[in-house]
């Protein structure tokens, strides 16, 4: 039986990988974690898609305010120094390559970086996409956050992706609950276990030749 | 002397003709012209295609308009939300046609009908089903695809304040799609808050100036906006608020 | 001996072709008094592409302040109702057909309503285009503004431009110290005669086929 | 904690290498981060592509990096002007390469470098000598040219307040050129009058927003600003106030 760390251990393990003073966008879902695990006595500015940098965390009940929400459309505050923008200003910062960090998640994850987290292409399925191509490209680096088993035990890093993509090429790392995955010349390496998983458990579990640093 | 303040909502809605195409501002909840959606349907224009970011949440604004089936054809990135089951209805019966955009290309294509820009190259979806048949190509060793302006014969936005002239200023992340889409539509109806004095509003952090605007109405303080429930959006869990104070 | 009025009479003259609630970008140099004869009780919006609309008149002497000019880079004054923005805004206003009116000088105008005004292409000469070449497909209306003959008595209205364009088809009306020509369907039309000028003897001086509005 | 503020100019200035290229904000004098420019040449850093409205004006700020000899090539729309008496020698010299870009097309080249735009097809110059040997082509019955975008290394920029995060505000019309240039450069280096706690600009007054800013360095009051003279501007009649003050 192989090791799987918490959801909430994860996000820490992506948070401790953040310096301080990077610009950060965290995805909808899971990713949102991530600011949970920030050092307290660290600045590390959150960008939402919607219009806001420097965005703080939810407010205390009853202080909600409608018009300030995250690209979740969950309430949130705004910490001093923050700045509200229009919705072409904020995507010309993703696009434009000024966040350092954009943590996603992902249905699968191809070894050439390619990203498929927008739709399974069931037929039938309402296609939805809002900021996830923008985002996927929107980064210095794109960090995945995900289990790497499906429900189902497929595993989502994959030799080419079966589902439609929501960028080529952007993945940089791929956080999961088994062990940290670089993306580097075609191919996952394995940058760290957790607990008792070993690489060529991995190599099984993936179905992928997966490479190793040093050490691993 | 200028004056684009109308005195109600229908007045602001007047003249949107059957088949017209009407950006509506707003990301979910924050920024959606609430006021000026209900005197739409009120006003009866029907055939709409509409450029929203989404498509409508729980029963009011965007998704009233949906459900009086006055819209052919609706231009968005995210149509499908927890509650967005107006149109989730439609689409499933064939009854609304969907254009998908990324929500970046989305912004800097309406940027773009109102800067008098021609076409852009993007980075954005290259490789994927939203670039299919588009127009591509490599510069500077990165790949991007051609992406066209979005007009539209009207701007429905929501904004805090707004003067005489039509100047505008937002609040928080409700400024969203408000000032480009104000820019990019041949007529611009704003809704506000609140109306203020010419010069009340500091030339600094004017937003969206008045050239931009054609028509300003005064809503007084939104309703959803009370008490600080968030009448219809999501609490801190992701739960309907609405649900809560049923 | 021709009617020519003086530049002020058509400064004024445009200025009552402008009506209220314009959105108006007057040119460097003689477009600039024009402002001098809008109507004291009507709202004229002035732009000028420096990053202000709302502009006022030049500031009593002793308030001069050095971070509030216009576009010759003289100080302005800014009105109640004025905004600030920065430069790919204030052309985005220009280029995306938001202004009414410009109001521009001319080296020559072509019947077809080419405009050149920024070079006279003279070997040596430093080129400078500054906002020219954006002004004149600025505006729903290219006014020009400029004497009929150039100081040799050549016409500034031409059948095709020799001097380097600065933008194709753009004018739409040319006040001149003799008369008010519009640019329709490829011939200029004399729209106003000032004093004792015929449409005989501006053919004349232009070496051109005016057309003529009913009355003249 | 970020802390971007630098102690001096020198600091700010730190590490721009031969060969660089380096936008400078301003219209005119209007914006111009002078003192920036002062430390840049006491720097020594040569060989420069510098990117500016306009081409300097008396015998400093920009004029004086020019006169220094430190500059290769200027990319602007407007060289020539009453006091450009700096530039003209050089050009006429033949010591200094010009490329000449209508301001339009200027700003909306910066912007899209700050957007991640791979190219954008616009009206302005179309049909003229400065649209020579670009790409055309007819879009929606207008005819436009493909445009380019314009990065730089390091930006040079003026504000009137900033903080440590690096939002900014502007003062009228210096506002200018100085937020997209912010948004293109590898490196932006903001002079401000002030230096303000954090929280102190309204974030709904932010023009720059602080992740477009590498370091911030406050001059104080600007001297060319002080006793109501423009130094070095024009006076009412366009005649230079430095003459009259001399």
């Amino acid at each position: 039986m192989t090791t799987r760390i918490s959801r909430d251990d994860l996000a820490r393990r992506i948070a401790a990988d953040i310096p301080e003073g990077s610009y950060v966008n965290l995805g909808i879902g899971a990713p949102t974690l991530v600011a949970n695990f920030l050092p307290a006595d660290e600045e590390i500015i959150l960008h939402t898609e919607n219009g806001l940098l420097g965005m703080g965390p939810a407010p205390e009940p009853g202080l909600v305010d409608p018009d300030l929400i995250n690209a979740g459309k969950q309430a949130v505050t705004a910490l001093p120094g923050a700045a509200y923008f229009h919705h072409a200003d904020s995507f010309a910062m993703m696009r434009g390559g000024h966040l350092d960090v954009c943590v996603l998640g992902a249905f699968q994850v191809s070894q050439t970086g390619d990203l498929a987290n927008w739709s399974t292409g069931a037929p039938g399925a309402i296609p939805a996409v809002g900021g996830a191509m923008d985002l996927a490209i929107g980064a210095k680096d794109v960090y995945v956050m995900t289990d790497l088993l499906t429900k189902q035990g497929e595993s989502k890093l994959v030799a080419a992706c079966t589902y439609p993509l929501t960028g080529v090429g952007c993945v940089s790392r791929v956080y999961t609950d088994h062990a940290v995955f670089d993306v580097a010349d075609g191919a996952f390496v394995v940058r760290e276990l957790f607990g008792d998983n070993t690489i060529d458990e991995l190599r099984e579990l993936t179905g992928l030749a997966l490479g190793a640093t040093e050490g691993n | 002397m200028i004056d684009k303040t109308v005195p109600n909502v229908e007045a602001a809605v007047a003249g949107i003709a059957d088949g017209a195409t009407v950006m509506i501002g707003g990301f979910g909840r924050a920024g959606q012209p609430v006021e000026l959606i209900d005197a739409l349907i009120a006003h009866g224009a029907s055939d709409l295609t509409i450029v929203n970011n989404n498509a409508g949440n729980g029963d009011t604004g965007l998704a009233a308009l949906l459900a009086a089936k006055r819209v052919r054809k609706i231009i968005c990135s995210f149509p499908r939300q927890s509650d967005s089951w107006v149109f989730d209805g439609l689409y499933r019966a064939g009854e609304i046609e969907l254009e998908l955009v990324p929500q970046g290309n989305l912004a800097e294509r309406i940027r773009a009908a109102g800067a008098g820009i021609g076409a852009f190259f993007s980075p954005t979806g290259v490789g994927t089903q939203l670039a299919e048949g588009k127009e591509a190509r490599e510069i500077g060793g990165r790949r991007y695809v051609l992406e066209y302006p979005i007009t539209a014969d009207f701007a429905l936005i929501s904004a805090r304040k707004g003067d005489r002239w039509g100047n505008l200023v937002f609040r928080e992340t409700a400024r969203n799609f408000g000032p480009i889409m104000a820019t990019a539509a041949a007529t611009t109806i704003a809704q506000v808050d609140e109306v203020v004095p010419l010069g009340d509003i500091d030339p600094e952090t004017v937003v969206t100036p008045g050239l931009f605007v054609d028509r300003v109405v005064a809503v007084g303080e939104r309703p959803w906006l009370r008490d600080d429930v968030f009448v219809g959006g999501v609490d801190l869990e992701g739960r309907a608020l609405e649900e809560e104070n049923r």
